[in-house]
């Protein structure tokens, strides 16, 4: 029974796809319905998982699955924040198409189908499974960027996204095959048993193919050098989609990461010397292409390049023992709410067909709408990582970490790129604040996107103080 | 309620501020509150001054836990070392409402905001919540530059802000270090200061660390050569905002190396104790020089205060009881005096439209109470005796001399040097013959006359009867003394022992 | 032995209050004028009355003490108390300062009512005498001062006033200039002053930061930081007293209105480096090095302020340069451990200085405002009175006996000749000589001979009583004051030595007859030739002559202020300039700049790398996995 | 034995790579990446033949199946492409760049 209550969520959000995908196929459902029933199962699976307590590792339908699947509070948390993510992306979209073309109705049905593959994502504890997962996810991703077919950009960013996404999968796929030769097994479980009697580097085969399948994640989480598509394609997807890549993408591969990671000690230690010199690499090239934008969504897509950087540094700190990818999740939280309240907030601010996305477009807003422009504010001081935000508590954890793992220097520079990273965060505060306005910002009226704005506003303070052990 | 008296002195200011400048409130209303607020505030502390008896450690304490998982908690507590600045924070800012009173709604939220920010940056005693208000304090005045600023306000409102957070973002990488320091030790994190002034800190690590809050502070406070942004923020800044900075968070910047760096650095202190002290020195000289040949009123009144925060700073780095009590003083001494001219020149700035010093002239003769309350401020600040300036600036040189007589003979130079500027200003903008653009300059009147008032005569009081603030803080300058006592030890064998030397023999 | 005495603090407060309130007076009417004169002139004059009297009462007062144990002190409270420095806001009274405190209330009261005719029909009639007022309560502080540090207050206090008072009229350019002058230089002496009294208090201070304590652990100070308390305290005194190198402000602070240059730049405020000096004269007596530098750069002085002296044609100029050189007579004094004869002389020529300059007034009033001697003459029956007096002044300042000038400038001399100082003996003769001449030229050019200009001559008038009457008490002063001293040759007993005594450490020197006669003679002689040639030259009414060569040299003051600005004054500004200019900008702040321009230029070259073409990202993966899987083959090694 | 195997199977993969990174027709890349996939696809049966699992066979055709799946997608996206431009050249894909 407890197994059912482990897996409900996913269950809720795959058959709330393919129950949308039905409705769809009748006229009968407008778009503010479609979009009303998306959020509503993201919000429904949102609250199992929250009523989900797991305590200590659990393999639901062990012997039905063989185990393939894991559940425990990281990946219950994780879980949780996909789901959120999955639900302001859904709330953005709502907003978004008002003012935008392009709408289809499986919109949501592909939102609900990526965020399936994350949950999935999150707990598997098999490389098929994994990449199954990927996959599901990958696929329901690249169709939400590429589905508006009229848009030569769009079919771009998907060109960009799918092909790299696709070779990147054939890596992992190829570690896949290494790893499944150098241990004979490809269940987490079964491998870490392997590295626990054998050893770790002394055998090529696994090392080789964890590097491969290493490799493919730091693709997807766009670590340098593996960043260059992430830009593009952030900027050619619509908004909505955006925000749910930066955000619940992320979150799922760093979980998924650390899972990986985790198989064994051994397996981390082999990897935290490349992970200390990229999560440098990354946050640097992240602050350096940033500072050279002049589109928000662009600007966004290198900053979530810094903030990979972060995480990186995170994965170098994590404690192998009692795990408890604190300081992960609660980053990933408070980058998530903010990067969320960004896009939302531009989800309206953007008017037709994404015409404000530049920072010039934002002249004076904080004269004309001053509560947006105070809630975008927020979620930059709370991205820059100013107290009493929840950007601060996070980066104030992977610090403490990165110390308390004995990588002082990696701390230090993390510090100093978010040094770096307030000169364009600053740059849009100054924008709104100090600029005059120039045209009315006119938006959509009755929509929802401004509520979840203020909701998501007051969640980066509101997280802020929440508890967490290192 | 009183019970929590710092926390009301906290939040009421923060809270007030941050409803006006979210809720539709208008101007009128916004500065009223704004004054309430602020009169209830100097309330507040003169009862905290009044009933604080400096005999023991932390007094009016507030505690309660944070985050236990990394033992961060609301920890908050005046002594004898805050004291002072504490009141700084808490009594002048009356003042700017009563003066200013047309100005947007968010002028008068954000001095609220960041009133209350700097009052909780002086009560804190635990590091991280000390950042938190750090951090805060910056941004009401990033907006107040970017917003209400001169002509070149971009520039100078983004050079103060990323440098100043630049800055404060090594320390808060320096106040982590400690943190794990601490957890290494005990196994237990802690940032609460009695907590991590008990740890021993040696190596290359600890020393960063010291450097990181270092910079942090000598950004703020601003110590030679991190003095750069001081000049254009000074200049551009609206005059309340000017009179923020210089009046008091500069002082917060000092307040925060006696209070934490001093306690839990010793070693590394005590060894660039001297490097310090000569920065100190040649800040004071570099800017007093600079000040001469400006132009701009308040740019020369700027770098006038950076020139004597260099003094001011330098009290600390002598590791004496007589220095470091005169920077106590001073202080509060140099907020005064510093403020009130300010907020003068905002007055004059208002009526004549001008800030270039050789459009002025013969204002004495047309406002003679301004000139009388301006010349008492400007002779404070060059330290005549009788004015509080003079007790502060003597416990200063005196404590050098002691510390490094060289140090000591250069840091009396500012007894010139102040007094060559000031002098100059004084005559081409009180004296002479009144030139166009004062021709129709008017008094003050009596609000600002009763406004002002009380802190001229404050001045005049604090240089001639300072005994009782004295008291008040001698016994924790005492305390910190003791303490550096056997690190001092250390550094006068080296440096500042000639003149004891030269007594026995 | 010493007794507490309460009224002490009441001397300078007296007249602080009245400047206090005056002021309010002043600020609270000045923008429609009130208040009469009279009032103004009452409550100013109030204040320093009360304090001579209580002055005189403290001089019974300690009378009546045996001559050893004559210290009255009064603490009124704490000053400040910061570890071993303990600072009380204390008086003395001891003869030395009750002396001082003597003329000073005297002189300084007679010059209130003095002003009362000078300064009518002043606009700022109520600022000026509360600024006179807050000058003569700091002097009085400064006197009474029970420690280096309140003195300091005076000291500072004095300076301030000097600085109101010399741009007192500041519509004028060149005044405020003059008095931004005077401030500064006595601010670079203050500097010695501060740090010697912190090097002295780093030495034997911690028990106790009074003259008394001061005094009783004084043979504990290490020789050297004695000899650099000393001088560092005698820069200090160079910068109030105007010696050399600091003496240049002096002589333009006569910008001020006359009876301020009476009160504060003849008869008071400049003796106070000397009285300092003689405070200090149980420091200066243990170390002879620091006393012989003072005693030479007095004498130095001396000489130069004679020259400057007799080559100028500004009335008041020529008085300025006048005490120039009788302060530098005083330290020669004391430098030669004749503390005593010092103080007597500062005591005597507050007298016959201030009387001068009175004088002076009363004649630039006469003439409306007219400083030029070369434009007055034969002036003696218009303005008897003042003839009169201010020809008592000048004997006495000339050194004719038996005015009070001969005994104190003898006394000196003979000092400095009996202690073997015959150098300075020898200068100190000429200068007396040169001092008979520039007086006598004075007097010759201005009240002798005929008018020079004769509509100026026709409207002018004796100056009204309230100006003659302190005229009338001050020659008074000047004819006898010297007889308080009178010497044992002439059958005194040298009562004012005598008195001292207790509170300065000097050794009499024992010089036979011989010396003292040589003494008397050289200076009656030098007297006698000086005023001889003044007479031959100007009795008879001689025109301005044209200066050359050394003359001209000597009329620009040998062009020690023009030097000045070449060497300290330009520089520092060019230095300014060059710190705002270059250092600024591209030193201190280089970096900074640097650093942004640096990060944006990165930027530039990674927006150039996101070129666009997925192909080339692809390449981007590959090149990064190959060096990645490079790098791992390396550090794994297989 | 398996070494040959395992070689053929990373030598096709290389090639893949190749094709990738070498040819600018969208079509011909998304075949490289085909070409890729059956790669891994040999090393499988070849690992299972080894290790005597069916584990490997499995995993085989999951990856066809997903293959299949990303094949269907990337055509929909040729055509995309080919309709916007009537060309197939990826460079000619790169407004967003910068």
């Amino acid at each position: 029974m407890f197994d059912v209550m482990v897996i409900l969520p996913l269950a809720a959000t795959g058959a709330g796809a393919i129950l949308i995908m039905l409705v769809a196929a009748f006229e009968t459902f407008r778009r503010e319905g479609i979009s009303i029933l998306g959020m509503g199962l993201f919000a429904f699976a949102f609250f199992i998982q929250l009523t989900v307590d797991n305590s200590g590792d659990i393999y639901p339908f062990a012997e039905v699955f063989n185990g393939m699947l894991v559940a425990n509070t990281f990946t219950k948390v994780a879980g949780l924040i996909i789901l959120a993510c999955g639900f302001f992306s859904a709330l953005a979209a709502q907003t978004y198409f008002t003012q935008n073309k392009g709408f289809v109705l499986e919109f949501y049905c592909m939102l609900l189908f990526a965020a399936f593959g994350m949950l999935l994502l999150t707990m598997v504890a098999e490389l098929i499974t994994l990449f199954i997962a990927l996959e599901i996810m990958s696929l329901a991703v690249y169709t939400l960027v590429g589905y508006d077919r009229h848009s030569v950009v769009r079919a771009e960013a998907v060109l960009k996204y799918l092909m790299l996404g696709a070779f990147a999968g054939a890596f992992y796929v190829m570690g896949a095959v290494l790893v499944y030769a150098g241990t004979g097994s490809t269940s987490f479980a079964a491998i870490g048993a392997v590295v626990a009697d054998s050893g770790y580097l002394s055998n090529p085969a696994l090392v080789g193919g964890s590097f491969l399948i290493l490799f493919a994640f730091l693709f997807k989480a766009a670590a340098f050098p593996f960043h260059a598509w992430v830009i593009d394609v952030y900027d050619g997807a619509p908004l909505p989609v955006t925000a749910f890549m930066a955000t619940a993408v992320k979150t799922s591969i760093f979980a998924v990461l650390a899972n990986f990671l985790l198989i064994n000690p051994e397996v981390h230690q082999g990897w935290v010397t490349f992970l200390f010199y990229l999560s440098i690499l990354t946050m640097f090239a992240g602050n350096l292409i940033a500072i050279g934008q002049q589109n928000l969504k662009r600007m966004l897509a290198a900053s979530g390049i810094v903030h990979t950087g972060y995480l990186l540094i995170a994965l170098v700190a994590l404690g192998s023992e009692r795990f408890s990818g604190g300081a992960i999740l609660f980053y990933l939280a408070a980058y998530g709410v903010a990067t969320l309240g960004l896009f939302v907030a531009l989800s309206y601010l953007s008017g037709q067909d994404e015409r404000r996305v530049s920072f010039d477009d934002f002249r004076g807003l904080a004269k004309v709408r001053p509560y947006s422009a105070a809630c975008i504010a927020i979620f930059l001081l709370s991205m820059a990582g100013i107290p009493p935000t929840a950007g601060f508590m996070g980066k104030f954890y992977i610090i403490a970490g990165a110390f308390q793992a004995g990588h002082a220097v990696l701390a230090v520079l993390g510090i100093v790129s978010s040094i770096l990273s307030l000169w364009y965060y600053l740059r849009l505060i100054i924008v709104m604040y100090f600029r005059e306005p120039e045209q009315r910002f006119e938006v959509a009226e009755l929509t929802l996107a401004p509520l979840g704005t203020i909701v998501l506003a007051v969640c980066v303070f509101a997280i802020s103080f929440y508890p967490v052990v290192l | 309620m009183l019970d929590n008296l710092l926390s009301l002195m906290i939040f009421l200011p923060i809270v007030l501020g941050a409803g006006i400048l979210l809720l539709p409130v208008g101007r009128e209303a916004a500065r009223a509150l704004g004054l309430a607020a602020s009169v209830l505030v100097v309330l507040f502390g003169l009862k905290i001054f009044l009933t604080f008896n400096g005999s023991s450690g932390l007094e009016f304490v507030e505690r309660s836990p944070l985050i236990e998982s990394l033992g961060i908690s609301y920890h908050l507590g005046v002594d004898g070392i805050s004291l002072l600045v504490l009141m700084a924070a808490a009594l002048l800012f009356p003042m700017v409402y009563l003066l200013f009173r047309t100005r947007e709604k968010g002028y008068y939220g954000n001095l609220l905001i960041v009133q209350g920010a700097m009052i909780g940056a002086v009560c804190a005693a635990d590091l991280v919540l000390f950042y938190m208000f750090w951090e805060v304090m910056l941004l009401p005045v990033f907006f107040m530059i970017g917003l209400y600023g001169g002509p070149n306000r971009l520039k100078a409102t983004v050079k103060i802000t990323i440098y100043t957070i630049a800055g404060s973002l090594l320390m808060l990488a320096a106040i982590i270090y400690l943190g794990m320091a601490h957890h290494q030790a005990t196994g237990q994190w802690s940032f609460a200061m009695d907590a991590l002034s008990g740890l021993s800190l040696a190596g290359p690590a600890a020393t960063l660390a010291f450097v990181g809050f270092m910079v942090a502070f000598a950004i703020k406070i601003p110590l030679f050569p991190f003095h750069t942004w001081l000049p254009d923020a000074y200049t551009e800044a609206p005059t309340a905002t000017t009179f923020v900075l210089s009046a008091i968070m500069a002082k917060i910047g000092v307040y925060g190396v006696i209070r934490f760096v001093v306690p839990v650095f010793d070693e590394s202190f005590a060894r660039y104790a001297l490097i310090l002290a000569c920065s100190g020195v040649v800040g004071m000289m570099y800017c007093g020089i600079a000040a001469l040949v400006q132009k701009d009123f308040k740019r020369m009144l700027a770098f006038s205060s950076a020139s004597h925060m260099g003094i001011i700073a330098l009290g600390i780095f002598c590791m004496n009881v007589q220095a470091l009590t005169g920077t106590l003083y001073q202080i509060v001494a140099h907020a005064t005096s510093t403020g009130v001219i300010f907020l003068l020149l905002g007055l004059i700035e208002e009526r004549s439209a001008t800030r270039t010093i050789d459009d002025f002239g013969g204002l004495a003769s047309r406002a003679p109470i301004l000139a009388v309350f301006f010349a008492v401020a400007m002779l404070a600040s060059v330290g005549l005796p009788g004015t509080s300036g003079f007790i502060g600036e003597f416990l200063i040189i005196l404590g050098a001399i002691k510390f490094n007589a060289v140090i000591g003979i250069l840091a009396a130079t500012t007894l010139v040097i102040g007094v060559c500027y000031m002098l100059w200003l004084f005559q081409r903008v009180f004296f002479e013959k009144p030139a166009e653009k004062t021709a129709t300059f008017h008094d003050l009147t009596a609000i600002e006359v009763l406004t002002i008032l009380p802190v001229i005569v404050l001045i005049i009081v604090m240089g001639i009867y300072p005994q009782p603030f004295l008291d008040k803080i001698n016994p924790a300058a005492d305390r910190q003394i003791a303490a550096l006592a056997q690190v001092v030890a250390v550094a006068d064998s080296g440096d500042g022992a000639e003149l004891n030397n030269q007594g026995k023999n | 032995m010493e007794g507490n005495l309460s009224s002490l603090g009441f001397i300078p407060l007296l007249p602080l209050a009245g400047a206090l309130v005056l002021g309010l007076m002043h600020l609270a009417t000045c923008r429609g004028r009130l208040i009469s004169e009279r009032i103004y002139a009452l409550v100013g004059c109030i204040g320093p009355i009360l304090s001579f009297l209580l002055a005189v009462n403290v001089f019974f007062a300690l009378q009546a003490l045996p001559a050893q144990s004559r210290f009255l002190s009064h603490q009124a409270f704490t000053w400040f108390s910061v570890g071993e420095l303990t600072i009380s806001m204390g008086f003395l009274a001891d003869p030395l300062s009750v002396l001082m405190l003597l003329f000073v209330t005297l002189v300084g009261s007679l010059i209130h009512v003095y002003s009362i005719g000078y300064m009518a029909g002043d606009p700022a009639f109520g600022k000026f005498f509360s600024y006179l007022n807050l000058f003569l309560g700091s002097m009085l502080i400064l006197v009474l001062g029970d420690g280096p540090l309140v003195m300091f207050v005076g000291w500072e206090g004095v300076g301030l006033c000097s600085y109101l008072l010399i741009s007192y009229y500041s519509e004028d350019r060149g005044n405020v200039v003059a008095g931004n002058k005077a401030f500064i230089v006595n601010r670079i002496g203050d500097f010695g002053f501060v740090l010697g009294m912190s090097f002295l208090f780093w030495g034997i201070g911690a028990e106790g930061f009074d003259y008394l304590s001061l005094k009783a652990n004084a043979h504990l100070l290490a020789p050297t930081l004695g000899i650099t308390v000393c001088l560092l305290l005698f820069v200090g005194a160079t910068g109030k007293s105007a010696q050399i190198p600091l003496y240049v402000w002096l002589p333009d602070a006569m910008a001020g209105p006359t009876p301020v240059s009476a009160l504060i730049h003849a008869a008071t405020m400049v003796t106070a480096g000397v009285y300092m000096v003689a405070r200090f004269s149980f420091l200066y007596a243990q170390v002879e090095v620091a006393g012989l530098v003072v005693a030479w750069i007095g004498i130095m002085t001396a000489l130069l302020g004679a020259i400057f002296g007799m080559f100028q044609n500004d009335i008041k100029k020529i008085l300025a340069y006048s005490t120039v050189s009788q302060l530098g007579y005083m330290f020669a004094g004391v430098g030669v451990a004749a503390y005593s004869a010092g103080i007597f002389h500062v005591f005597t020529h507050a007298f016959f200085k201030a009387l001068l300059f009175l004088g002076a007034g009363s004649v630039i009033l006469a003439l409306h405002h007219r400083q030029d001697i070369w434009q007055m003459g034969g002036l003696k029956n218009k303005l008897p009175i003042t003839y009169w007096t201010m020809l008592i002044g000048a004997l006495a300042l000339a050194g004719c006996p038996p005015f009070s000038g001969f005994f104190s400038k003898d006394e000196i001399l003979y000092s400095a000749l009996a202690g073997g100082h015959t150098g300075i003996w020898a200068i100190g003769v000429l200068v007396a000589g040169m001092t008979a001449y520039y007086t006598f030229r004075l007097i010759f050019v201005v009240f002798h001979g005929q008018p020079r200009d004769r509509e100026v001559y026709d409207h002018a008038h004796e100056s009204p009583k309230v100006m003659t009457l302190p005229l009338i008490v001050l020659a008074v002063g000047a004819l006898f004051a010297g007889f308080l001293n009178l010497p044992a040759i002439f059958g005194g007993h040298q009562q004012v030595s005598h008195w001292l005594a207790p509170s300065l450490t000097e050794v009499h020197p024992h010089g036979s007859m011989a010396t003292e006669v040589l003494a008397i003679g050289g200076s009656v002689l030098a007297f006698v030739v000086g005023i001889s040639i003044a007479y031959r030259r100007f009795a008879g009414g001689a025109e301005q002559p044209v200066f050359t060569g050394f003359r001209k040299f000597a009329y620009h003051k040998f062009y020690v202020d023009e030097l000045y600005d070449t060497v300290l004054v330009r520089p520092y500004r060019f230095v300014g300039q060059a710190v705002q200019r270059v250092i600024e900008p591209y030193v201190t702040d280089g970096p900074v700049r640097a650093a942004a321009w640096l990060y944006r230029m990165a930027g530039l070259a990674f927006k150039v790398i996101q070129v666009g073409y997925v192909r080339v990202y692809a390449i981007y993966m590959v090149i990064g996995l190959s060096v990645m899987s490079l790098v791992l083959s390396q550090s794994l090694n297989f | 034995m398996i070494e040959h195997y395992l070689s053929l199977s990373v030598l096709l993969f290389c090639l893949g790579v190749l094709g990738v990174i070498s040819r600018r027709n969208v079509f011909v890349v998304f075949m490289s990446i085909e070409l890729m996939l059956n790669a891994a696809n040999l090393g499988f049966v070849a690992v299972a033949r080894l290790h005597q699992s069916m584990d490997g066979h499995v995993l085989a055709l999951m990856v066809m199946a997903v293959a299949a799946a990303e094949a269907a997608l990337a055509l929909a996206v040729v055509i995309l492409l080919h309709k916007h431009k009537g060309n197939l050249d990826t460079n000619i894909f790169s407004l967003l760049k910068g």
